[in-house]
């Protein structure tokens, strides 16, 4: 076992075993909680930092061992895995800080920030897995994980959330068992491979491979709230804000999405399900989604509702686009994991910031905020425009991206579909900014400054801004290696000409 | 070396009835350590003995079978042994320390569970049909004796019920071995396996397995026959209900699927082994469905019992007239969900003894705000649960792919449904009991704090039933080893 | 009421059902021959088995790992029964009656019951009768003479009620252990000790068997004293 | 022929004692027909040629059941609730 | 049709009727009765099924004395545990919920 064998273990268990001795660390011990929290971050943004460089070279990282008959436990580095990875590392450093400052001087901190780390080690495992059934481990894992986030609160109404979400994805994983059970039993134990296993898939098992992947695509679907399948995820606004953060940026959502994109690209490849007439039905059905999460957007009163429902359109743009066959498009909706997950999160922040410092949870109570706190809205500005797709911004990357590649395949009702969306987007993100800025301020909020010259906590300030940050420069520096873009592009290059 | 093994082996927990016998509690728990040490030493050399070179069959007091009782030693037995000493040591360890010493009754603990121990292993390895019958009377006796020790009165009603159901059950078992013996002149398993290969099968010797089926049903409380189960292991002191629901249950279910494995093929029928099915498919849903509604803590965790055998039986249907491939998965499924439900239950049982310690109630909704004060003894109670769940990477998800993959490969598509519904109703149950501790409770810690050792224990087992899956590879090929000298 | 008939109505049915399959099957299986001619080769191993009385060998020789594990359950029963008992309980006078009858049954039963547990024990080796007939007998005169009301105190929860109730069942471990160190299976006895070794666990036995039945005749009643149980709301 | 009509009488014997021994209104009744049953037994035995069982039925079947279970009665009080009424199934 | 088939034949009666019993009475102690019937019934199949060929058998014979024990032992401990709780409770039966404990089983 080399050392290159064993580096997606390392990555797995820098968060493992922080989320180990949080657990063991007394609920006073807030210093040095933070350290191993911080500390572990930083050391798996290394680690993540080093497979990347070495994927890109094409060094091999991976190990596999017979967990059961027939079934090997297997982690393996690739590309799409490190975009996954990267993102989850990245957004959990700053999660973490964050947290840590919204969290000051609340209960149960030892559970909560044990409980952070190992969802994000289950996110690590989903990025890192093998095949379906190593997947599918941490997949779970990751449902269990972020129960008691979701219900940290204790209250009746988190508990309520907590059961929806358990509901939907206990049963959407039962599913997916049963597909990836089934798919194992039809073919065995299947790797992930760029270009897919089924190319030549003979005939007499054609019906079955159909079913298979309506069941997989169900049990995933409810992770990425596909129409259908979306309920909990407004429901679980009621976490705390790094949570939803987390939730809808990084872990929960993308888990789903990504595990679409494995199953289309890296199990069926793209070819064999557009040949088994697939592909063209999930697209109508991530376009429909779409559109719908930004029409109930429309209406939804409560700021994080609003983001919950934009999270469900957002998210479906990535299966929009993997779902159109063809290479460009691919490209757009793989780097929207990417792009997705910074500007949503930035707006996550943001809210949380709102609601800590000046108790806003609902939209008519932001007018005149911005003022009040320049550099929070400054980023949730930002964090929209980029949404709406304004240039050049993330969100117009991708969606350029998207509609030259639906062209290409002339796909012409996408165009349609993005221009839609996006003028919904300015529909529902527009009038917020504009009450940020452009309404008097109501005077019911805290005057005093409990932060010198920051308008909150040092801890909350600053993420949000980074992300903002971020949002500018993956859209403006595009162009570079190892830019988002490129490394989709990468990763569509090795998954179209294999 | 085996020789000796096997001597110490069945030797080591009857002569430790007898010393605990003559001394009182405390003095008892510290011989019992000794005999833990002993036992446990003694069941992991066996194992890797027989792992290392295959099982053998042991003719006790020199003579074999017929004339004689032989053991049979394989892989699979050992792995049982094995099994019960790690979870009867925990029972004990925590027994120790959890039960109260000045009762002047609770003397008699000690004698009665090594008793129970030896009774277990003598199921485990027996190999011929009677000592069998004599080692199920030896658990069942036992065991009603541990849940009536105090004699309150639940506790009477309850281990009442219990012998009378156990008492029923050995004796359609033991009317099932009086026709096996009139129609085969043999009480050996392997002799009647044997025979069976050459001839013919007989007429009319399908209903002594049927009886004997029957009767281990009843003692394993297989739906319908549960209603004896929920009571005693509610009942009884913790530990003691670890220890009924891991191991006394397995015991009789353990007797029925070696019988069937053996014996189905000729003797049992499709419509024998769909009903059984069936019937476990009704016990996972009906226990399931009633554990959701138990107002106790306890009771949650006994209906969970009934609703887990359930599974167990889905190996009769799914090894009769199957592929060999087929019924392998289903025959290593059937035997990690034995182990993993034992580790878990194990552990839930001594943890939600812990938390009734605690909280100094035994129903759910106090535990509101546990999560906040006492984690460590709800945590092991969870990690047990998610094992319960058949979640990743537990063993109890490794048992439930196998049975799936089995049902897939035999097409009977009805019994995918059964293990996936199990597993939904199940998370309904075991996230009762989260969401009722993480219910925010009162700000201040009003919990009494069991001792380290107390919560220590159950975590160690919930941890074992977690990590099971990632080793069940190793585990199920030591289990497959056949014995060296075919059968005789 | 109506559920009630209809309940006993199948449960009639159900054992009805039961007992003519069983026949059935019965006289099915008497049909065919067994394959198998136990009797012949235990004719055949009998006199390597040290004791003439076939019944005996195969109960202390043969098979005696299932009277080990049988005695254990006798063991098992006579602890759980003296784990509920309280013997004091016990002075309730109708019990100590002075019926005429019962002093006749003693003074003409006790002596004869003796004499004939005495022989039913070392008959046992080479005809019919042993160690259960014997602890039985035994365990019977105990009775009489309890009913009688002789107190014996022995039977109050002890150390010396205990080592009554387990020394048969230690001897017939030991020996069973020592075979085994000596090299042999668990239980294998020595050819040459055969005989006395086999006379001697009979003893033992006989003495503990009856303990235990006493013990548990005795401890009927009860101690009042309780502890709160787990599964009851508190 | 002439044992044939025993053995039947002594069959009859048994099933009839057991009948009575179950379904006697009077517990204590009940006990009794048991004993007397366990002595039927223990003939049985020795028309199976086997005598070691006979003995032990007549020692403890008969003798010994039966004074512990009379002493229980003799505690119950014979009115406990004796009537044979439908029981639940276990 | 020999004289052990017959007594097997009586003794698959026997077990009929102990069955019956111990499903149908409540009064324990004569479920008690039933199941030491039961127990006779069984005894007597497992005896005279293999005599009904070739003679004594004294296999069976030595296991029915085992059985015997065991139901004995049995018996004993069910009356201590009987006895008791009829004078704890005053019940004699299961029927009917005791006042000191409610829920538990369906």
């Amino acid at each position: 076992m080399t050392l290159n064998a064993w580096m997606p273990v390392f990555a797995l268990m820098t968060s493992l075993i922080a989320a180990v001795v949080i657990f063991a660390l007394p609920e006073k011990g807030y210093r040095l909680r933070t350290t191993v929290n911080l500390g572990a971050a930083l050391l798996k943004l290394g680690l993540v930092a080093v497979m990347v460089w070495g994927v890109f070279r094409g060094v091999d990282y991976g190990l596999s061992y017979t967990m059961l008959p027939g079934v090997t436990f297997m982690l393996k580095a690739d590309a799409l895995s490190m975009m996954f990875a990267g993102l989850s590392a990245v957004l959990w450093l700053l999660t973490t800080i964050y947290a840590v400052g919204y969290l000051e001087n609340s209960p149960n901190r030892a559970r909560f920030f044990g409980f952070f780390s190992l969802c994000v080690a289950s996110t690590m495992g989903v990025a890192l897995a093998g095949n379906l059934f190593t997947f599918f481990l941490f997949y779970e894992m990751l449902t269990l994980s972020t129960y008691p986030l979701v219900v940290h609160r204790g209250t009746e109404k988190a508990l309520q959330a907590g059961r929806t979400y358990i509901i939907y994805t206990l049963t959407g994983g039962a599913v997916l068992l049963l597909g990836i059970a089934w798919l194992h039993g039809v073919v065995g134990d299947l790797p992930f491979r760029p270009g897919g296993h089924f190319g030549d898939a003979d005939p007499d098992i054609q019906q079955s491979l159909i079913l298979i992947f309506i069941l997989l695509v169900a049990g995933l679907g409810v992770k990425a709230a596909l129409f259908p399948l979306h309920g909990w995820l407004p429901q679980a606004m009621v976490a705390p804000a790094p949570v939803s953060a987390l939730l809808h940026a990084v872990a929960v959502v993308k888990a789903g999405a990504f595990g679409i994109v494995r199953v289309v690209h890296d199990i069926y490849g793209v070819e064999a399900s557009s040949a088994l007439g697939l592909l063209e039905p999930l697209a109508w059905l991530a376009a429909f989604t779409i559109l719908y999460g930004s029409v109930r957007a429309l209406s939804q009163g409560d700021l994080k509702r609003r983001l919950a429902f934009s999270t469900i359109s957002q998210v479906s743009y990535i299966i929009l686009g993997i779902s159109l066959f063809g290479p460009v498009a691919a490209a757009g909706g793989l780097v929207h994991l990417l792009h997705q997950g910074i500007m949503k999160i930035t707006l996550f922040f943001c809210a949380g910031n709102y609601a800590e410092t000046l108790g806003i949870h609902r939209i008519e109570e932001l007018d005149g905020a911005g003022p009040r706190m320049p550099g929070t809205s400054v980023a949730f500005t930002i964090g929209a425009f980029g949404m709406i797709g304004v240039p050049p911004l993330a969100g117009f990357i991708t969606k350029w991206t998207m509609g030259s590649g639906a062209l290409a395949v002339d796909m012409g009702w996408v165009i349609a579909v993005l221009v839609a969306s996006s003028l919904l987007n300015a529909a529902y993100f527009l009038p917020v900014v504009h009450r940020l800025w452009f309404r008097e301020p109501a005077d019911r909020w805290p005057r005093e400054c409990r932060w010198g010259k920051l308008e909150t906590s040092a801890w909350l300030f600053w993420p949000p801004l980074l992300t903002a940050v971020m949002t500018v420069m993956v859209g403006v520096l595009a162009a570079l290696t190892f830019s988002p873009l490129f490394w989709a592009e990468l990763i569509v290059l090795r998954e179209y000409s294999p | 070396m085996t020789l000796y093994l096997m001597a110490g082996l069945l030797f080591t927990p009857l002569a430790w009835a007898v010393l605990t016998l003559l001394v009182g509690f405390t003095r008892g728990r510290l011989i019992t350590w000794a005999g833990i040490l002993v036992q446990v030493l003694v069941s992991l050399t066996l194992w890797l003995a027989v792992s290392r070179d295959g099982g053998f069959y042991y003719g006790l007091g020199g003579w074999d079978a017929p004339l004689g009782i032989e053991l049979r030693v394989d892989g699979l037995a050992v792995t049982f042994v094995l099994l019960t000493a790690v979870v009867a040591s925990a029972c004990a360890i925590h027994a120790g320390v959890y039960i109260d010493p000045d009762k002047p009754w609770h003397r008699y603990f000690w004698p009665l569970f090594w008793f129970l121990w030896s009774g277990l292993n003598a199921v485990w390895l027996g190999g011929d049909l009677f000592n069998l019958y004599v080692g199920l009377e030896l658990i069942s006796l036992a065991a009603v004796g541990l849940v009536a020790l105090g004699g309150s009165v639940a506790a009477l009603r309850a281990s009442i019920r219990y012998l009378l159901a156990a008492l029923l059950g050995s004796l359609a078992y033991l009317l099932g071995v009086a026709l096996m013996y009139g129609q085969f002149g043999t009480l050996s398993i392997a002799g009647v396996v044997f025979w069976l290969d050459q001839h013919p099968v007989p007429a009319g010797s399908g209903l002594a397995l049927a009886l004997m089926i029957a009767g281990l049903a009843l003692k394993t409380a297989l739906f319908p026959l549960h209603r004896w189960l929920p009571p005693a292991h509610g009942i009884a002191r913790s530990p003691v209900s670890a220890l009924l629901s891991a191991l006394v249950i397995k015991a009789s279910f353990y007797i029925a699927a070696r019988l069937w494995l053996e014996l189905g093929e000729p003797l049992g029928s499709l419509a024998a082994a769909q009903l059984v099915g069936l019937m476990g498919s009704a016990a996972v849903v009906w226990g399931s469905w009633l554990a959701c509604r138990q107002p106790e803590l306890k009771q949650v965790v006994a209906y969970s019992s009934v609703a887990q055998i359930g599974y167990l039986f889905l190996l009769f249907p799914l090894t009769y007239s199957v592929s060999e491939s087929v019924a392998l998965q289903a025959r290593q499924g059937m035997t990690l969900q034995v182990i993993s439900h034992a580790l878990a239950k194990a552990a839930m049982f001594l943890a939600a003894g812990n938390l009734i310690l605690s909280t100094g109630s035994s129903r759910v909704n106090a535990l509101t705000g546990v999560s906040r004060f006492l984690p460590f003894s709800l945590f092991s109670f969870g990690l047990a649960g998610v094992s319960l769940m058949g979640l990743p990477p537990s063993g109890g998800f490794a048992a439930k792919w196998l049975l799936l993959q089995a049902s897939l490969g035999s097409a009977q598509w009805w019994w995918v449904l059964v293990l996936l519904a199990g597993g939904l109703l199940s998370a309904v149950y075991v996230f009762r009991i989260y969401r009722a501790s993480f219910l925010d409770g009162p700000e201040t810690d009003q919990f009494y704090h069991p001792p380290r050792s107390l919560e220590l224990v159950p975590m160690v087992l919930a941890l074992m039933a977690l990590g099971l899956g990632l080793v069940a590879d190793p585990v199920l090929s030591v289990m497959a080893l056949p014995l060296e000298d075919g059968s005789r | 009421m109506m559920m009630g008939r209809m309940r006993t109505g199948l449960i009639v049915l159900a054992c009805l059902v039961v007992t003519g399959v069983l026949a059935s099957s019965i006289w099915t299986i008497a049909g065919n021959p067994a394959p198998v001619d136990l009797p012949r080769m235990l004719s055949e191993n009998l006199e390597r088995s040290g004791v003439e009385h076939p019944v005996t060998a195969v109960l202390l020789n043969f098979r005696s790992y299932d009277t080990l594990l049988e005695i254990g359950v006798l063991v098992i029963a006579g602890i759980a029964g003296i784990s509920m008992a309280e013997t004091t309980a016990r002075a309730d006078p109708n019990l100590r009656t002075g019926d005429t009858l019962l002093y006749a049954l003693q003074r003409w039963f006790v002596p004869l019951m003796l004499v004939l547990a005495g022989y039913l024990l070392w008959a046992g080796a080479d005809r019919p009768g042993g160690a259960f007939q014997a602890g039985a007998v035994l365990a019977a005169m105990g009775v009489l003479l309890r009913l009688g009301g002789t107190p014996m105190t022995f039977l109050r929860p002890g150390l010396l009620l205990r080592l009554g109730l387990i020394t048969g069942f230690t001897v017939f471990l030991l020996v069973a252990v020592a075979s085994a160190i000596a090299g042999e299976a668990f239980l294998a006895y020595p050819p040459a000790l055969t005989r006395p070794l086999i006379v001697i666990i009979e003893t033992t036995l006989t003495l503990s068997i009856a303990m235990v039945l006493l013990a548990l005749f005795v401890s009927a009643p009860v101690n009042d004293a309780e502890d709160p149980d787990e599964g009851s709301p508190t | 022929m002439i044992e044939f009509l025993l053995d039947g009488l002594l069959v009859l014997a048994l099933v009839a004692t057991a009948a009575a021994a179950l379904w006697s209104a009077d517990l204590f009744r009940a006990v009794v027909m048991f004993m007397a049953f366990g002595v039927f037994m223990a003939a049985a035995w020795v028309r199976l040629q086997a005598p070691d069982i006979a003995l032990a039925e007549a020692a403890i079947g008969a003798g010994l059941t039966g004074v512990l279970l009379l002493d229980a009665v003799s505690h119950f009080g014979r009115g406990a609730g004796d009537k044979p009424d439908p029981g639940d199934r276990e | 049709m020999t004289v052990p088939l017959l007594y097997a034949l009586a003794g698959t009666v026997l077990c009929g009727i102990g069955l019956l019993g111990l499903l149908w009475l409540s009064h324990l102690l004569r479920k008690l009765l039933a199941f030491n019937i039961l127990g006779s019934g069984v005894f007597l199949v497992l005896v005279g099924l293999p005599q009904h060929q070739g003679g004594p058998d004294p296999v069976p014979q030595a296991l029915v004395l085992t059985g015997i024990v065991v139901a004995i032992a049995a018996t004993a401990l069910a009356v201590v545990l009987i006895r008791r709780y009829y004078h704890l409770s005053g019940m004699t039966s299961l029927e009917d919920e005791p006042p000191a404990r409610k829920g538990g089983r369906q």
